[in-house]
């Protein structure tokens, strides 16, 4: 409650300062960009989650982050049966850096951009650090069902588990498809995996 | 054989010493670059397209007021973006550029835009241009326009798009450079909302990436991060990417320019 | 850029062409085509008549130890065996591995600094030759992957 | 884009005299360009006339190439003098006095 006041204020000072009001972005968004390729202009309408982030600049109160996750948890459709797929894919998944970009050819396979921001495999030193280092993740979490559907779970959709993470929603932005997905958590948790060695 | 020995060796130590070790090795790389960039010649270049008499004027743009008057190319950069009363809007370099292409040359939009970003084989008028110029201001502190309502409204909507998280992967600029001391892959993120980084960043570019052989400039750069961001595209001097240059150079204000730059 | 200066150079070389005067320019800067060609390392220095060489501490090879682009891979080479003549440069894992062959003559140091592409994680080797003897130096860059990927 | 502009700087300092030339070429592998490469294969320094640098090279050398070269003593005011041919025959120069 007091967190909500004090974010409250915050956005009373800072608006003194003229600045923009949420619909006045909205219009500048709609009339400054354009669709191209597989880029839509729908994309640019902040949903619930993005709008709650970008309003509290990332922090948003812990009440209404744990109702936001829970919808969020919702939204992903847990396959059934086992969620490890093949970890040699899930590499190659884990390297490429393509996927939902205006210059992607729409249906060309995607990437994850794992590495972008996931130290996986020790063999690749080109990794980065915005997300915590995986490296040997199965081995020290072990591959159990519990686990395989946290690490589905947290690819999907990573807001039904930190609502304000700087992940992207892999499965729920249809990045990735459920195989897909299915082959990273291999590459997390299969003990044959690179990540575990 | 010996080959194998020293590439273990080498494979060994890069995991045993991680951070540290690894990061002078990508600072070492990305000085000897820099010192072996071909940045240069894209200025020649520019010098010769600024002073050719094109469009239906045949005009050079040797007469262009890029805020210091016309035909002032010494420190004008650093002095942008700013607010122009003939035009009664913010604009940076390149929209500025692109101004002068249409009422001096005579040429129209359509055409002066046709191609914005050029590639190894073939650079765009706009990035030899954007060399050149930039490069004439050397020396010069960054001192972008602030004092205008105008351009005190392109401060505030930049850093309110700077935090904005939308698109397809619900990224705002600062998902990337909001934290100190973050890489993607190999490249270091400045956190562009503090002085410390956006100094030095702002005060390299526009540059020569050597990753494609190209020269890019900052409407590129911005261009670039939001077709990363999985947004739709932003449109070519707008006022939100000319609102983000501003954010940024306002942010790096006071730094001594020395770019045209080079980066990875 | 400068497209009149591009014409000219283009038409000079038509008119060289037809008077039939590229061939004598062109004899008179070498370029070790069978070397160039060479598809290992060890033949193209048997082709520059430089095999054999031995290992020497007194070749300098300036290098990152990782690259971040194989594009652009900048190294610095400099000699300090008296009387060196002559540099090569060879990337191993290169489809051609001979980069360039530079001969000093007096007045220049054995010293050149230039950017290479290199196409994967590779040896780069220096060859020095000085008074008909070869010696070598080898370094191994890593090459690694920059940027987002898209 | 072929022959473009080159440029060159040569300074003296501490009796050596360091040579940074740099030229616009697009540097092509035969990857790159599915059969005929194009690019640079020989370089040549010359001091007041005299040549002091040959160099032969080939397509692994990055565009727009940029090279360093270091020359005994020297004094300011000497003609450096930087020329290069490529495959197809095309070749460019350009002139520098030491300073």
């Amino acid at each position: 409650m007091k967190r909500n006041l004090i974010v409250l204020a915050a956005f009373a000072a800072t608006a003194a300062y003229a600045e923009p009001t949420a619909r006045d972005v909205q219009q500048v968004l709609q009339r400054d960009f354009h669709p191209r390729g597989q880029a839509t202009m729908e994309r640019l309408a902040q949903d619930g989650v993005q709008r709650v982030c970008t309003e509290t600049r990332d922090q948003p109160p812990a009440a209404l982050a744990k109702q936001l996750e829970a919808d969020q948890m919702k939204t992903i459709a847990f396959p059934s049966g086992s969620l490890m797929g093949d970890w040699k894919n899930g590499e190659k998944i884990a390297q490429s850096g393509r996927g939902s970009m205006w210059s992607d050819k729409p249906g060309a396979a995607a990437g994850g951009s794992c590495y972008n921001c996931h130290q996986l495999s020790p063999k690749e030193l080109s990794h980065g650090t915005i997300g915590p280092s995986l490296l040997r993740f199965g081995k020290t979490r072990g591959n159990g069902a519990d686990t395989q559907k946290y690490v589905y779970g947290k690819i999907y959709n990573a807001k039904a588990y930190n609502l304000c993470s700087q992940m992207p929603r892999l499965g729920h932005a249809g990045t990735l498809t459920e195989q897909q997905i299915k082959d990273l958590v291999a590459l997390l948790l299969d003990p044959a995996s690179p990540v575990n060695q | 054989m010996r080959a194998l020995v020293y590439g273990a060796a080498t494979a060994l130590a890069l995991a045993a010493a991680p951070a540290a070790a690894q990061q002078s090795q990508f600072e070492k790389y990305q000085k000897m670059v820099a010192e072996g960039s071909p940045v240069e010649l894209f200025e020649l270049s520019g010098e010769e397209l600024w002073k050719k008499k094109q469009g239906p004027r045949q005009a050079s743009l040797e007469k262009c007021d890029l805020g210091k008057g016309p035909g002032v190319l010494k420190g004008a950069y650093a002095a942008l973006p700013r607010y122009f009363k003939d035009v009664d809007r913010v604009m940076d370099l390149e929209t500025r550029l692109l101004h002068c292409m249409t009422t001096l040359q005579g040429r129209t939009r359509e055409e002066a835009t046709k191609r914005l970003f050029g590639d190894a084989n073939q650079p765009s008028e706009m990035e030899y241009l954007s060399a050149y110029v930039a490069g004439q201001s050397r020396g010069t502190k960054l001192a972008p326009g602030a004092a205008h309502p105008k351009e005190k409204e392109a401060y505030e909507l930049g850093k309110t798009m700077f935090f904005y998280r939308t698109g397809a992967w619900d990224f705002s600029c600062a998902s990337c450079h909001g934290e100190a001391g973050k890489r993607i892959r190999m490249s270091e993120l400045p956190v562009l909302s503090e002085p410390k980084a956006a100094r030095p960043l702002m005060a390299t570019w526009p540059a020569y990436r050597v990753s494609n052989s190209t020269f890019v400039t900052m409407q590129w750069r911005i261009n670039d991060c939001y077709r990363q961001m999985r947004t739709p595209e932003p449109n070519f001097g707008s006022e939100t990417t000319v609102a983000l240059i501003t954010y940024l150079t306002v942010t790096a204000k006071g730094e001594a320019y020395r770019g045209p730059g080079t980066k990875r | 850029m400068n497209v009149v200066r591009r014409l000219l150079l283009v038409r000079a070389g038509a008119a060289a062409l037809a008077l039939g005067l590229l061939a004598p320019i062109r004899a008179l800067a070498a370029w070790s085509k069978d070397a160039f060609a060479a598809k290992k390392a060890d033949d193209a220095l048997k082709s520059l008549g430089a095999s054999g060489a031995e290992p020497s501490k007194d070749i300098v090879i300036e290098a990152p130890q990782i690259a971040e682009n194989g594009a652009v891979v900048p190294i610095e080479i400099a000699s300090t065996v008296p009387g060196t003549t002559s540099i090569a440069v060879l990337i191993e894992k290169n489809p051609y591995p001979l980069a360039g062959k530079f001969d000093f003559m007096e007045g220049a140091l054995p010293f050149v600094k230039l950017n290479v592409k290199m196409a994967e994680t590779s040896e780069v080797r220096v060859v020095a030759s000085a008074g008909g003897k070869h010696y070598v130096a080898t370094r191994e860059i890593k090459v690694t992957i920059g940027g987002c990927g898209g | 884009m072929a022959a473009g502009p080159m440029k060159m700087r040569a300074t003296l300092m501490g009796g050596v005299t360091d040579v940074r030339v740099l030229m616009t070429h697009p540097m092509e592998t035969e990857q790159q360009t599915k059969g005929a490469p194009y690019f640079i294969q020989n370089v040549t320094v010359k001091v007041n006339g005299k040549t002091v640098v040959e160099g032969q090279i080939s397509q692994a050398v990055s565009r727009n190439p940029v090279f360093s070269f270091r020359l005994k003593g020297g004094a300011k005011g000497d003609k450096i003098e930087v020329s290069w041919l490529d495959n197809k025959g095309e070749s460019n120069k350009t002139e520098a006095a030491v300073a």
